[in-house]
C-alpha cells in the first residue's frame, strides 16, 4: 500500500545551497518527482546592464556565480572585448588565467565543503574554508576586493601583478597540493560518504546533452567537453591539462571529477606562472579618458568554462556606450533543471546529496 | 541607596540580562546571497565568530535570537523573511548584512529589489559592504552586543 | 524542406542562419538529427519586431551555430519536442520578454510571480511603475501595485 | 584540438573500522598545530596595501569633473555643492609641480558625496579619477546601528571615529 506525502523544501533551507523551493512528491521515502520552484533571487541583473556603461557591468557578473567571480567577469569580457575588437596584451591574458583557475579553486573549496555538511561531515568545510581563506587573500592582494573581486576590466586588469602576489600563489600552490590529498582522504575513507554517494543521483549521457547540461556534471556522465579544451580562449591551448571523465554517472563520479579539476587547475597555475611575460597589463586603447566612451555595435556570443560548466555571454550592441542587449547563458539554470530526472526513484536522502552535487548557484540560476 | 533597593537590584538584573544576552547571540543562517559565502567564512576557522558566543548557525529561526540577513531580499523573498522572522522567539535581534539589504545595493535601478530590508523587518545593525568581509561583520557583531548593552548608538 | 534566407558570420566567428519563423522546427529537427543540442535561446526586442536567437551546438564537431529567427507577433513555434532544455528556456524568455511559444505545454512565468503586469525585459517596459509582492498564509503571491500591499 | 581525456579511478573502497580510524588519525593531528584563528578585535591581521573599503576625498585636488558619479554603476555619487572657501579648512592649497596653491580648478564649487549605503566597492571612481582625489582605504569598521549612510563631501576627508561625533 502506498502512502503519498508532498514535503516542501526551502526556500531557506541549509540543503538547497540558495534559496530555490523543491516540492517532493514521495511514495513513502521514495522521490517520485521533484517541482523546483526559483526566481527568489532574481535581481534583473539583465535589465540593469541594459541601462548602465560597458565598464560598468562587470560588477553585476561578478555577482551572477558569485563564488566563481573570475570567471564570470571574464566570460563577459570575452564578449565585449570581442564586440568591440579590443586587444588584450600578453601579460594580462596570462594574469586573467591564473585569476580564473584561482577562482575555480576557490568555488569548488565552497562546494566541496557544503557537501561535506551535507553527508554530516564538519570537519572538511573548515578546512576547505582556510584554503578559501588563502585565495581571497590573494584576491586582496591583487585587486582589493575579496569575493566579488572587479579586477578585470576591458583590455586587460586593472591593477598589474607584483612580487608579494607572485610569491603568495607559489607558496599557496605548493601547500594546496598536499593539503588536497588530504581533504580529499577525509571524504574517501568515510564509509558514509562512501554509502551516501555511489550509485545515487545516476544521470545517463543521452538524457545531460537533452537537457543542455554542462560542466562537470557532463564531464561525470562520460562526455570529455570542456570549453578550455575545445574551443580555446586566452591561452589555455598552450598549457597541458587533462579533461577528466567518470564512467560511473552518479554522485560519487561527479565529486571525484570535480577533485580532478582542482589537481588540473593547480597544473594549469604552475605552468602559467613560468610563462608569465612581462610587458604592459592593459590595452592603453581603455585608458582612463575613454572608459566611458567605448562603443561596440553587432551580435557576439561568446562562452568560458565557468565551475558549473559552460557560460555564455550573448550581447547586441546598438554602437551606443551602451549594450543594447545582455543575455547570460548560465550553466547552473540548466543543471538544475535535470534534478528531478537524475531523483526519481531515489530515497529522499538521496536527494539532499544530489542537489548539493550539481553545485549550483543560485545567483546564476536566477540572474 | 537613596531611592530604594528595589530600583537599584531591578536595574543590575537588567544589566546582568544584558550582558548575558549580548554573549549568546545564535544566528540564524539567513543566507540569500553572496553574503551568505562571506557569512560562511565568518563562522569557518579563520575568523571564528564562535569567540563572542555566537557558538553556532542555527538552522531553525525557533532555535535562534539573532537574523544576519545576507544578501539581496528580492520582494519575492521579502514576505518568507518576514515569516521567518516572525518565527524567531522573543528577544530578537537582525544584522543587516551588506548593501543589497541596506538600501538596495547595485540594484537600485531594478524592478525586483526590496531597497533596504529595515522596510519589512526592523533591522538593529548595518554593516555595508558588497560583501562585507568577515572581520567587518565580526565588528557589526560587536557593535550589536555594545548595543544591547546600551552602550553605543551611532 | 527549409529555406535559409541568408548566412552570415558574426564577429566571434560563429555561423548565422537567418530564417523564417515557419521553417524553424524542421530546420531545428534537421540538426537535431545531425547531433545538435541546445545552448540556448535569446530574445531581443527590436522595438518593432522581436528577434529569437537560438544557440545550437555540436559536441562531436565541436561546431556552434546560430540560428535567427524574427517575429512581429510575438509567437515562435516550440522546440520543446526536439530538446528538453527549451522547457526552462522558453519559460524564461516568455518570463521576462513575452514571446510566446506555441507547442509549450507548460508555460508559466518561471523567475517572475504568475501575477506579475508586463516583461520586464521589453524596452517599453516602465522602471517607474513598482509592483509589490505578498504572501498569503498559504504560500501563494498576490502582486499590486499599491505600496502598502507586500513590499 | 583532440582533448587529453583522463578517466577516473575509483579510489579504494575504505574498510569500515580502519577507514574511520585514519579520518580520526588526521584530524587528530591538527591538536597540535598552531591555530589559524585571528583575535581579530585586538589583533587585525594582514591587511594586504591594496585592500579597499571606505572611501575617501581630497578636496583640494577635486577638480569637479563629475566622472565619477557618472561612472558609478548605481548613483552611489552625487554631485554637491560646498564651498572649500568658507568651510574654514585650513589647508585650502593644492600641491602641485609649480607650488602650492588654492584649488582653483574647482569652479563650480562641486565635490562628490558618497552614498555608502548602496556602494559596492567596484573601485572605478577611483580608477577613473584624473587627479586621484577620490580614493579608497582600508577602513572597514564602519558598522552602523541607523540607516543613514549618506557621506557629504566634508565628511568624506574624517576618518570614522570623527564622522560619528
Amino acid at each position: 500500500m502506498s502512502h503519498w506525502i508532498e514535503l516542501n523544501i526551502g526556500p531557506v533551507h541549509p540543503a538547497t545551497h540558495g534559496i530555490y523551493r523543491f516540492r517532493v512528491k514521495l511514495n513513502e521515502e521514495t522521490v517520485e518527482d521533484v517541482d523546483i520552484t526559483i526566481g527568489y533571487l532574481h535581481r534583473n541583473a539583465e535589465k540593469i546592464c541594459e541601462l548602465n556603461y560597458f565598464v560598468n557591468n562587470t560588477i553585476y557578473f561578478d555577482r551572477m556565480d558569485y563564488i566563481d567571480a573570475m570567471n564570470m567577469e571574464l566570460g563577459y569580457l570575452r564578449a565585449v572585448e570581442t564586440l568591440m575588437d579590443m586587444e588584450v596584451p600578453e601579460r594580462a591574458q596570462w594574469i586573467r588565467m591564473i585569476m580564473a583557475e584561482l577562482s575555480r579553486i576557490a568555488a569548488r573549496m565552497v562546494g566541496i565543503g557544503a557537501l561535506g555538511l551535507d553527508v554530516g561531515m564538519l570537519t572538511p568545510f573548515f578546512h576547505t574554508f582556510h584554503e578559501r581563506e588563502k585565495i581571497q587573500n590573494i584576491f586582496v592582494e591583487a585587486s582589493g576586493g575579496r569575493q566579488e573581486v572587479n579586477y578585470m576590466s576591458i583590455g586587460g586588469v586593472y591593477q598589474d601583478f607584483n612580487d608579494t602576489i607572485i610569491n603568495e600563489i607559489k607558496e599557496f600552490i605548493a601547500g594546496f597540493k598536499g593539503k588536497l590529498e588530504e581533504i580529499v582522504k577525509m571524504f574517501t575513507d568515510s564509509e558514509i560518504f562512501w554509502q551516501r554517494n555511489v550509485g545515487t543521483g545516476v544521470l545517463e549521457p543521452d538524457i545531460a546533452l537533452d537537457y543542455g547540461v554542462t560542466g562537470p556534471m557532463l564531464r561525470a556522465s562520460g562526455i570529455p567537453y570542456d570549453v578550455r579544451k575545445d574551443s580555446p580562449y586566452l591561452y589555455y591551448d598552450k598549457v597541458n591539462f587533462d579533461v577528466p571523465i567518470a564512467k560511473s554517472k552518479d554522485n560519487m563520479g561527479r565529486f571525484l571529477v570535480k577533485v580532478e579539476e582542482l589537481r588540473q587547475s593547480v597544473r594549469i597555475i604552475e605552468q602559467c606562472l613560468a610563462k608569465l611575460p612581462e610587458g604592459p597589463y592593459f590595452n592603453p586603447k581603455a585608458k582612463k579618458s575613454a572608459m566611458l566612451l567605448l562603443k561596440g555595435q553587432g551580435d557576439v556570443f561568446t562562452r568560458v568554462e565557468s565551475e558549473s560548466g559552460e557560460f555564455g555571454v550573448f550581447i547586441r550592441g546598438d554602437g551606443n556606450v551602451k549594450p543594447y542587449r545582455v543575455h547570460a547563458r548560465s550553466p547552473s539554470f540548466k543543471n538544475l533543471a535535470v534534478v528531478p530526472i537524475m531523483a526519481k526513484g531515489s530515497l529522499i536522502a538521496d536527494l539532499i546529496i544530489t542537489i548539493a552535487s550539481v553545485d549550483a548557484v543560485a545567483g546564476e540560476v536566477d540572474r | 541607596m537613596k531611592t530604594g533597593d528595589m530600583g537599584v537590584k531591578t536595574t543590575t538584573l537588567e544589566k546582568a540580562l544584558e550582558w548575558g544576552r549580548s554573549n549568546s547571540l545564535w544566528p540564524l543562517t539567513m543566507g540569500l546571497a553572496c553574503c551568505a559565502i562571506e557569512m560562511m567564512a565568518t563562522q569557518a576557522a579563520d575568523v571564528d565568530v564562535a569567540r563572542f558566543g555566537s557558538e553556532i548557525f542555527r538552522n531553525s529561526p525557533r532555535q535562534s535570537d539573532l537574523m544576519i540577513v545576507a544578501g539581496t531580499t528580492t520582494k519575492r523573498m521579502a514576505p518568507r523573511v518576514k515569516r521567518i522572522y516572525e518565527e524567531m522567539p522573543y528577544p530578537k535581534y537582525v544584522i543587516a548584512m551588506g548593501v543589497c539589504v541596506i538600501q538596495g545595493g547595485p540594484y537600485v535601478d531594478g524592478y525586483s529589489v526590496v531597497l533596504g530590508v529595515d522596510r519589512v523587518i526592523p533591522v538593529d545593525v548595518y554593516v555595508p559592504g558588497c560583501p562585507p568581509s568577515p572581520q567587518a561583520l565580526t565588528y557589526g557583531l560587536i557593535t550589536l552586543q555594545k548595543k544591547i548593552r546600551n552602550e553605543t548608538d551611532r | 524542406m527549409y529555406k535559409i534566407l541568408s548566412e552570415e558570420t558574426d564577429k566571434s566567428g560563429m555561423k548565422v542562419l537567418n530564417i523564417d519563423k515557419s521553417d524553424l522546427v524542421e530546420l531545428m529537427e534537421d540538426y537535431k538529427n545531425r547531433r545538435y543540442y541546445l545552448s540556448s535561446i535569446t530574445g531581443v526586442d527590436m522595438k518593432d519586431h522581436i528577434d529569437v536567437i537560438y544557440h545550437i551546438h555540436n559536441f562531436d564537431k565541436n561546431d556552434y551555430l546560430c540560428v535567427k529567427v524574427s517575429t512581429s507577433d510575438e509567437k515562435v513555434p516550440s522546440i520543446t519536442k526536439l530538446w528538453k532544455a527549451a522547457i526552462v528556456d522558453e519559460r524564461e524568455q516568455y518570463d521576462l520578454m513575452g514571446i510566446v511559444f506555441e507547442g509549450h505545454e507548460n508555460l508559466r512565468r518561471i523567475l517572475l510571480p504568475d501575477e506579475w503586469v508586463g516583461h520586464p525585459l521589453r524596452k517599453d517596459y516602465d522602471l517607474n511603475k513598482v509592483q509589490y509582492i505578498s504572501m498569503d498564509r498559504d504560500g501563494n503571491e498576490h502582486v499590486s501595485f499599491d505600496d502598502k500591499e507586500g513590499w | 584540438m583532440v582533448a587529453t581525456v583522463k578517466e577516473i579511478e575509483m579510489p579504494k573502497k575504505p574498510i569500515p573500522v580502519v577507514g574511520s580510524l585514519k579520518l580520526m588519525y588526521s584530524m587528530g593531528k591538527y591538536v597540535f598545530k598552531k591555530p589559524v584563528t585571528t583575535q581579530y578585535p585586538e589583533d587585525k591581521g594582514k591587511i594586504p596595501d591594496r585592500f579597499r573599503f571606505r572611501i575617501f576625498l581630497v578636496p583640494e585636488a577635486c577638480v569637479g569633473c563629475t566622472l565619477c558619479s557618472k561612472i558609478c554603476p548605481n548613483h552611489s555619487i552625487k554631485m554637491e555643492n560646498w564651498d572649500l572657501d568658507r568651510s574654514g579648512l585650513e589647508n585650502n592649497v593644492v600641491q602641485t609641480a609649480r607650488g602650492d596653491r588654492k584649488n582653483l580648478q574647482n569652479k563650480r564649487n562641486i565635490y562628490p558625496d558618497v552614498n555608502f549605503g548602496t556602494c559596492t566597492v567596484c573601485r572605478q571612481c577611483e580608477e577613473i579619477c584624473p587627479t586621484d582625489a577620490i580614493y579608497l582605504t582600508h577602513q572597514f569598521e564602519d558598522a552602523r546601528t541607523r540607516n543613514s549612510f549618506t557621506y557629504s563631501p566634508q565628511e568624506l576627508t574624517m576618518q570614522e571615529e570623527d564622522v560619528i561625533k
